[in-house]
């Protein structure tokens, strides 16, 4: 078990003494030399790689050239020995305030060894594009991994990914006009153009018809555009069209609020997993400022992520027995979950939303009368979960209608980067809560857990995944209260370093989340990009439709446990830097007769 | 005797081919046919209540009895409705051109039907049967398009093999037993038959079962009917679906049950025949995304119901006592579905005509929407499918019902299981007209902006979509001219019944009527118009938001799937079987080229023929006789190639005729 | 925190397991509308103003992620508003942890289904402190002047100093300023330096930035 | 018995038509929720929900007379289904009193909910139309067995003298387990109300359908699963008290039908909450089994088991 003294031994941040983002004084052989692979990288690419340096506690970064960019990327992603490597994410962001040039960072998670914390670490892959020519080589036509990413930093950002198999637009609207770029620095808020609705959608295959599940289906519960093209009820091809509650977070968080008002806009990210948002937000901040977190609040937050954690597969699980039309297994998994709720409610102050971390800790102690309650609790949840399973498991309907439905391959499964719950019921053994440091943050160091993996990949081995995990999350839960030292719940942070980037994750129920955070002047925040689970899950479900029933579409869907307003995060309304205007009652309620069927 | 009138009215019709104009000439040639056919049903009337009629017409011996007005009934009421349709429909093969084959053949067709049923001598049968395959032949190459062709070839060689040489071959073993042509009426066969040995009276019946079975598509002889059925003009497919399949159906009864006799063995026979059949047929229609190609697997299914209803008639009236009632009851049910089969399959195929005649096509998949413009056709089309699929208070209802009342009180296990399939094909019926109407008429398409099918055409289909009701309701209407076997049917004008199970059809149409329409006042609805829910969708073509045809009953086809490769590997091998007999003739016919014509060609498939732009196959095999009328077409200029085929034809069906009739 | 004195004697109160509740057999639903919902004392509702307590500081405004809270001067009447919307509300609390005198408090209150969007709204109006000798009013309350007095330590600073000037509005404390380093030093500063100074110390100016 | 007696039993048989449907349906709704531990709805729920429905102006899809008159259509025939039966002994509607009238009747409320999904452009209402139809297709053969068991056992197809006439075989036991199945796939209960399903197909045939066309199609649907239970009821009764002579005796047979109608209810609502929705497949896959099944209980009828 590592304590948080030894941690100390590897927060070593050297970096913030050099020059930003700059890292000359830094011994370059001493970092590539701290992690597996890191050097073999720098040995395969050296012409190309122009800096390198520790970002923070593990997590790297290179300067390299656009050109090389797949094939970086590509090498982390097929290095032989590093199996379960994945493309997190990219970050599209706008440096010319300050340096005249773009920038798009694809980065990786690099799993050396499963569950090796100290061995393992993220990799960033920073290129540099001109302002006058902001294109890269796309990623995406070797790796499907990329097909979102790139079309996102298309929209948004007006990158061009040369030789990208699907530009079509991803995130804006159709009738945004072209040529207008929502998270670039000089877009003005107030500018909300329309242009005339273009609308891209695949080519119907020969002899189908269209089914059009959503943006408003029962079976989806969040608004997502899939047209299904079928041959009677056979699914032949699947186009998806998302984006539809874009809310203009990142652009918000970047543009007026300070770092600590960002924290309770992460946590609105998502309705349910919002705390794994907050936690990640803050562990980035916290990397940031270099500030250790006391223990005691270390303890709280991965108390309330496993409780978070062990409430939302009991949700799952209901509505996918909802989608099969086996309410009363619906009814009973809401029930069981329905005490975990309680106690939130008693140890936070709500239900969802707990609003209970600030950036240097929590903000609310757990009393200890209150431990009991949640051993109760865990205990009374424990049971009744294991006759909810053996009641669900064994009834013939709900089996029929799981197993073999929705087969994700492993190879698949690791193309599109699949994260989670999704990725270990297709045999992909990863766990963020494992595999990285997530120490600074959570305790997740100090307990024991097993992380389950299936390799049928099928909807039946996600409910089992899941089921398991909610098992382990309960043991977890003991051993925090068993464990919890006494101490401060926080600690004050001052200001912020200007321009200096982190990264956040944690792995919530759907997947590893991850926020990344560069810092600006005056306590805010330059760039901050979220990526929730569902971002890499959800280009892998038209993978998994294709050849099943309409009738299955819908469990198919819910099977990686979609969460749309995760994904889904960005808008264009901008907020001009440093300067804040208060839209009235009256004056946003104009604009949005105005703008009526924009937004 | 009113069969001269109609004959003499065809005869007419056959002749107003000699105006040269093709619209004109269509037209006249369908009225003449309408007129001809209302002449049969006078006959019909005339016999129904002055009693059976005998006497010669041109030289033939004619007798019309109660049996054959059942089937001159059929006819006519097909004929009329089909004409009076054709009278507009056969505008569409303008492009074509040889607007006088069609009058003649057409004429020629429902003429040679009339006379089958009516001839009283084996040899005018046969002859008129001949005439009958030959006329139907003609009128289902009339487009020419190459597919068409195929099915024409395939339609010819097929009654060539299976219908003409077994006819000819039973007439031959007639008038063996017979020992006269002039003596070969079918009283006097049957008194020869009488007396005959076993094995000469299973070899005469043997023959003509193969030669009905064919003509009325039974398993396994079912393989021409669907392309057949779709490469005719539509107003052709539904007198062939409607009544030429019934006439084989005569030719079961009145050859083979009254001549040669029936035992239980044999009923059992064409019950089960009947009851594959309609399985086997309906299961196919179920999958098929063609509209015509639909039907016409659907009148192999429902003549296999016939034939089930014919089949339980044969086997359980010689066992006498309640049985033969039962039987009696069966043969009833099963000629009440032949009637009820001509009169809703032939509206069916009108209606199937009338929306080609207005998009040019009648591919399930690419259509739709029709319901909105073409109301008329698509209120005869839901009648007529309904009926088919046996909803009361539909004709098709009632005769369904009969036969599986007659198969449940067979005490058979065979003839019950005969029952349960045609329950359950009830069903399959059901889905594939579902489909049918659905897929058609249903929901709103732009891509078919069309008007309402002309006058003509709808009068054609509504005499039969209203017979499908009045029948349904009013059975009594038809079940006097119908009983031919006696059967102990109950009947009066609101219901029909046998023994305690009876169904009052004016009482449930009163019923229904009355509580739709209360219960419609009750809760009158109120409403706001919108466009069908598209889940919200951005942008979505409504012409694809819907299901195609092939998509339907996907996964009961795939659950059915090893049948339907079953039936596949079968049809391959009579695919096969029909190639070979092509070559033989092809074979035989180069010969017969090399005799007459000096360079020797090597002809061995249809699409060497096609090669060498050769288009029928009986180019090469009269191959001398239109060298003939080649030269006689230069002297004649103006006259087409096709034209000289069909006299062709004609003379050589004559020629044949001939030589065997003396 | 947000856990006052009182808010834990009504947690005393409050010893009833839930898990009990919950591991009661059939029906375990409620025919909630036409029943009051029991909610625990720790439940973060809508907050609520107490307009004795509240002296307009802003600070519950600079605090707010969702912008629920607006402060907005009307110089013209001498009116600092300050309005708190339900609507936006995102209950995190943080007004209420930032609230110098309490005057933001915590309520169990969750249902704000109306069909008046007007009943979701608080609005408190704070009187403005009036310079009487340039005859326009402040940037603070009359309430907030007052209350930095009471917590001013008496000792160490010259209340008589502070009484003549505390009044006073920005520009012309400035002057006076200005007129008194002249006096005492007998520097001339260019007005700009002495303007620009003062501009860090009240960083709690108002909402406006 | 005399003619007021008859009028008085033909009237309560028009009165349980009517009215009941609806709170069986209720019944059903209250078993569920305490199987699930919720508190439920009280017994008028569906009377509630339906009177909403029938106050509320529909939406229309489409200018096809079809859609408007179906759910009268669809309604008429199940009411009439249900009075082909016999209540005591009097059967209101005497259109034609046998097995097969009976369940055709009982199939063109399925016809009419099909052809209404049809006259729509809307891809789901197609799938859950060709669903319906598929399930009718598999289970219609299984029906049709069946009422050939019944009719050699008894010798007629007329209900009532299958009633007079059927005498206790193995292969009788077997036809009862068979129609119990078969029936509950025809009333679309939770296993296989496929074709209605609200999260595959948003509620198939009826998603177009709103307001008061909405509540007349489901108070059909209602009324059809009451006349399939009620006509199982009837069959599982009636042969076993003797002939029914006096008016005494039939009230007490209606009363018994009456009551087994409701306690079969719960029984349905626990396997129907006990149970998630089949994929169409699957149903498939199931009633041919249930098909061949039958088959061979028919070869065992007619061996005389």
């Amino acid at each position: 078990m590592v304590t948080t003294k030894d941690l100390e031994a590897h927060f070593e941040f050297e970096c913030r003494a050099c020059e930003k983002g700059q890292c000359r004084k830094a011994d370059v052989n001493v970092i590539l030399s701290e992690r597996k692979g890191l050097k073999e990288f720098y040995e395969a690419f050296k012409e190309h790689i122009r800096e390198c340096k520790r970002m923070t506690y593990g997590q790297y970064q290179f300067v390299i050239d656009r050109e090389v960019l797949p094939e970086a990327v590509l090498w982390w992603h097929n290095h032989p020995e590093f199996k379960e490597t994945h493309l997190s994410t990219a970050v599209g962001t706008d440096e010319r305030p300050l340096n005249g040039q773009f920038v798009y960072m694809p980065f990786l998670n690099v799993q050396v060894e499963f569950a090796n914390e100290p061995e393992n670490y993220y990799v960033f892959l920073r290129a540099y594009l001109p302002a006058d020519d902001p294109s890269f080589p796309s990623v995406a036509q070797k790796l499907p991994a990329a097909l979102w990413i790139e079309r996102e930093v298309k929209d948004l950002l007006g990158f061009n990914p040369v030789g990208h198999p699907d530009p079509r637009r991803l995130i804006l609207p159709e009738d945004w006009p072209e040529g207008l770029y929502p998270l670039r620095k000089d877009m003005d808020y107030r500018h909300s153009p329309m242009a005339e609705p273009k609308v891209e959608f695949k080519e119907k295959p020969e002899g189908t018809t269209l089914v059009p599940m959503g943006p408003a289906h029962m079976g989806i519960e969040e608004p997502a555009h899939f047209r299904l093209f079928v041959k009677g009820e056979t699914i032949v091809d699947v186009d998806y069209r998302g984006f539809y509650s874009h809310r203009g977070i990142e652009k918000t968080g970047e543009g007026r609020l300070t770092y600590n008002q960002v924290l309770f806009l992460a946590e609105r990210i998502c309705g349910i997993c919002g705390y794994q948002h907050s936690v990640s937000y803050a562990m980035a901040v916290e990397r940031l400022a270099d500030v250790e977190i006391p223990d005691r609040a270390r303890y709280i937050r991965t108390l309330l992520l496993e409780l978070e954690r062990i409430h939302n597969h009991l949700l799952w699980v209901g509505i996918a027995a909802h989608l099969v039309g086996y309410d009363t297994g619906f009814m009973h998994a809401w029930r069981i979950r329905e005490p975990v709720m309680w106690l939130v409610e008693r140890l936070t102050g709500n239900r969802k939303q707990y609003g209970m971390n600030i950036v240097g800790g929590v903000r609310r102690d757990i009393l200890d009368y209150r431990k009991e309650e949640i051993l109760k609790v865990v205990k009374q949840i424990r049971e009744e979960t294991k006759k909810f399973l053996d009641i669900a498991l064994n009834t013939n309907t709900f089996i029929k209608r799981a197993e073999g439905v929705g087969i994700l391959p492993y190879k698949v499964a690791k193309a599109y980067s699949v994260l989670g719950p999704t990725a270990r019921a297709s045999g992909r053994r990863i766990d963020t809560r494992k595999d990285q440091a997530v120490k600074t943050a959570t305790a997740y160091n100090e307990v024991d857990f097993k992380v389950p993996v299936y390799k049928e990949g099928d909807v039946l081995a996600r409910v089992l995944v899941r089921m398991d995990e909610l098992f382990e999350s309960l043991w977890i839960v003991e051993q925090l209260i068993d464990q919890m030292p006494g101490g401060d719940i926080m600690v004050p942070i001052g200001d912020l370093p200007e321009y200096e980037e982190a990264l956040g994750f944690t792995e919530a129920h759907r997947g590893e989340v991850v926020h990344y955070v560069m810092t600006g002047e005056k306590n805010k925040v330059y760039r901050w990009k979220v990526r929730a689970p569902t971002y890499n899950n959800l280009p892998a479900v038209p993978e998994m439709l294709k050849g099943y029933h309409v009738a299955d579409a819908p469990l198919i869907i819910a099977s990686i446990d979609p969460c749309y307003s995760c994904t889904e995060r960005v808008q264009f309304v901008d907020i001009e830097t440093g300067k804040v205007k208060v839209l009235t009652e009256a004056e946003f309620n104009e604009l949005s007769i105005k703008y009526k069927g924009v937004f | 005797m009113i069969l001269e009138y109609a004959i003499g009215a065809f005869i007419l019709g056959g002749l107003v081919g000699l105006i040269r104009d093709y619209k004109a000439t269509v037209k006249a040639s369908s009225f003449m046919a309408f007129l001809g056919s209302l002449a049969l049903l006078w006959q019909v009337y005339y016999v129904y209540t002055n009693g059976p009629v005998t006497g010669s017409l041109f030289g033939i011996p004619v007798r019309i009895d109660n049996l054959s007005i059942v089937f001159l009934l059929i006819i006519g009421l097909v004929g009329v409705a089909s004409s009076l349709f054709a009278i507009n429909y056969m505008e569409m093969f303008e492009n074509v051109g040889k607007g006088w084959v069609y009058a003649v053949a057409y004429n020629t067709f429902l003429a040679s039907m009339a006379l089958v049923v009516t001839v009283d001598s084996m040899e005018y049968f046969v002859m008129s049967w001949e005439l009958m395959t030959l006329s139907s032949f003609i009128l289902v190459f009339f487009s020419e398009k190459l597919r068409d062709v195929d099915a024409s070839v395939k339609y010819y060689i097929t009654m060539h093999f299976l219908d003409t040489i077994p006819l000819f071959l039973a007439l031959g073993t007639a008038y063996s037993l017979v020992g006269s042509f002039d003596k070969l009426t079918f009283e006097n066969i049957a008194n020869a038959m009488a007396n005959a040995p076993f094995h000469t009276k299973a070899v005469f019946g043997g023959l003509l079962m193969i030669a009905f079975m064919t003509k009325s598509g039974m398993i396994p002889f079912q393989f021409w009917v669907a392309e057949t059925y779709r490469a005719a003009p539509t107003s052709v497919s539904a007198v062939m679906a409607g009544a030429m399949e019934k006439v084989a159906l005569y030719g079961l009864i009145a050859l083979i049950w009254r001549i040669v006799g029936t035992s239980y063995s044999l009923g059992l026979f064409v019950a089960v025949i009947g009851a594959i059949t309609l399985t086997v047929g309906t299961l196919y229609a179920l999958r098929e995304t063609n509209a015509k190609r639909l039907l016409a697997y659907h009148s192999i299914g429902q003549m296999g119901y016939i034939w089930l209803g014919i089949g339980i008639g044969m086997a359980l009236i010689p066992k006498g006592g309640f049985l033969a009632a039962v039987g009696a009851l069966g043969a009833f049910a099963g000629l009440f579905h032949a009637l009820n089969h001509a009169i809703f399959k032939a509206s069916l195929f009108l209606s199937a005509g009338a929306v080609e005649y207005r998009t040019g096509t009648v591919d399930l998949d690419e259509l739709g929407g029709l319901g909105k413009t073409m109301k008329v056709t698509a209120l005869a089309a839901l009648f007529a499918s309904l009926a088919i699929s046996g909803v009361p208070p539909f004709n098709g209802f009632l005769s369904k019902w009969l036969i599986y009342v007659s198969g449940y009180y067979s005490h058979s296990y065979v003839l019950a299981l005969g029952a349960v399939l045609a329950a359950f094909i009830s069903a399959a019926t059901l889905a594939s007209f579902v489909k049918f109407y659905g897929t058609q008429f249903g929901g709103k398409m732009k891509r078919y902006d069309v008007e309402e099918a002309p006058a003509g055409m709808l009068a054609g289909q509504w005499i039969l979509a209203g017979l499908t009701l009045l029948i349904g309701v009013f059975p009594g209407t038809v079940t006097g001219i119908l009983n031919v076997f006696n059967a102990p049917i109950d009947t009066n004008l609101y219901k029909i019944g046998f023994k305690s199970v009876f169904f009052s059809p004016v009482l449930f149409v009163i019923v229904l009527g009355i509580l739709t329409f209360g219960l419609y006042l009750v809760f009158k609805p109120e409403y706001k118009e919108a466009k069908p829910w598209d889940c919200g969708s951005t942008q979505i073509d409504e012409d694809e938001y819907r299901i195609n045809a092939e998509g339907y009953y996907i996964k009961y086809e795939e659950k059915i799937g090893s049948f339907y490769r079953l039936g596949d590997w079968f049809y391959s091998v009579g695919a096969g079987i029909i190639h070979y007999i092509v070559r033989a003739y092809l074979w035989m016919a180069s010969y017969f080229t090399k005799i007459v014509d000096t360079p020797y060609t090597k002809v061995e498939s249809l699409d060497d023929l096609r090669e060498r732009e050769i288009m029928h196959i009986d180019e090469e095999v009269f191959k001398p006789l239109i060298r003939f009328l080649n030269i006689a077409r230069d002297v004649l200029p103006g006259i087409r190639l096709g034209t000289f085929i069909v006299i062709a034809l004609i003379v050589v069906g004559a020629i044949v005729g001939l030589l065997i009739a003396m | 925190m947000a856990e006052s004195l009182s808010y834990t004697e009504k947690l005393k109160k409050w010893n009833r397991f839930e898990a009990e509740k919950f591991s009661k057999k059939a029906p375990v639903t409620t025919p909630y509308p036409f029943i009051d919902i029991e909610k625990p004392p720790e439940y973060r509702g809508i907050p609520h103003i107490n307009p004795e307590k509240c002296i307009g500081c802003g600070a519950c405004v600079n605090a707010c992620p969702p912008d629920a809270l607006i402060m907005e001067w009307d110089k013209e009447h001498g009116v600092k508003r300050l309005t708190y919307n339900a609507a936006r509300c995102i209950r995190c609390a943080r007004c209420i942890e930032v609230c110098p005198t309490g005057a933001m408090e915590p309520t169990t209150r969750f249902e704000i289904a109306t069909d008046n969007k007007e009943d979701l709204v608080e609005v408190v109006e704070h009187k403005l402190a009036y310079c009487e000798e340039c005859g326009e009013y402040l940037d603070f309350t009359e309430r907030q002047i007052e209350y930095v007095r009471n917590i001013l330590p008496k000792e160490i600073f010259d209340m008589y100093a502070l009484e003549d000037r505390i009044k006073l509005t920005q520009e012309e404390k400035m002057r006076r300023t200005v007129v008194k380093l002249r006096e005492t030093e007998g520097n001339v500063y260019p007005a700009f330096v002495l303007v620009e100074k003062p501009r860090k110390s009240p960083k709690k100016k108002g909402g406006e930035e | 018995m005399e003619t007021t007696a008859k009028l008085a039993f033909s009237f309560i048989g028009v009165l349980l038509t009517f009215l009941l449907p609806p709170y069986l349906d209720g019944i059903a709704r209250r078993v569920k929720a305490r199987l699930q531990y919720r508190r439920g709805p009280p017994l008028m729920q569906t009377w509630y929900d339906l009177n909403k429905l029938f106050n509320l102006p529909s939406v229309k899809p489409t200018k096809s007379a079809l859609f408007t008159w179906a759910p009268f259509l669809a309604l008429a025939s199940a009411v009439i289904g249900a009075l082909l039966l016999p209540y005591g002994n009097v059967v209101p509607i005497n259109v034609g009193f046998n097995l097969v009238v009976f369940f055709y009747v009982i199939l063109m409320v399925s016809v009419f909910l099909m052809l209404a999904g049809l006259s729509v452009q809307n891809a789901f209402s197609h799938l859950g139309s060709a669903r319906e139809m598929q399930i009718i297709l598999t289970v219609e053969p299984l029906i049709a067995i069946l009422y050939g068991v019944l009719a050699y056992n008894a010798g007629s197809l007329n209900i009532a003298d299958i009633i007079a006439n059927l005498h206790l075989t193995p292969s009788l036991v077997m036809t009862y387990v068979l129609l119990a199945y078969a029936l509950y796939v025809e009333s679309g209960f939770v296993p296989f109300d496929i074709a209605e399903a609200e999260q595959e197909v948003i509620g198939g045939p009826l998603s177009e359908y709103s307001g008061r066309l909405l509540g007349v199609f489901y108070y059909a649907i209602y009324i059809k699963r009451f006349a399939l239970l009620w006509f199982f009821v009837s069959l599982l009764v009636l042969p076993w008290v003797g002939p029914i002579n006096t008016t005494l005796k039939a009230a007490e047979v209606l009363a018994v039908q009456f009551l087994l109608t409701i306690a079969l209810y719960p029984v349905i609502a626990s396997l129907e909450a006990t149970n998630a929705r089949l994929r169409i497949d699957h149903v498939v896959k199931m009633n041919t089994r249930a098909f061949f099944a039958g088959v061979i209980i028919l070869a065992m009828a007619f061996m005389g088991w």
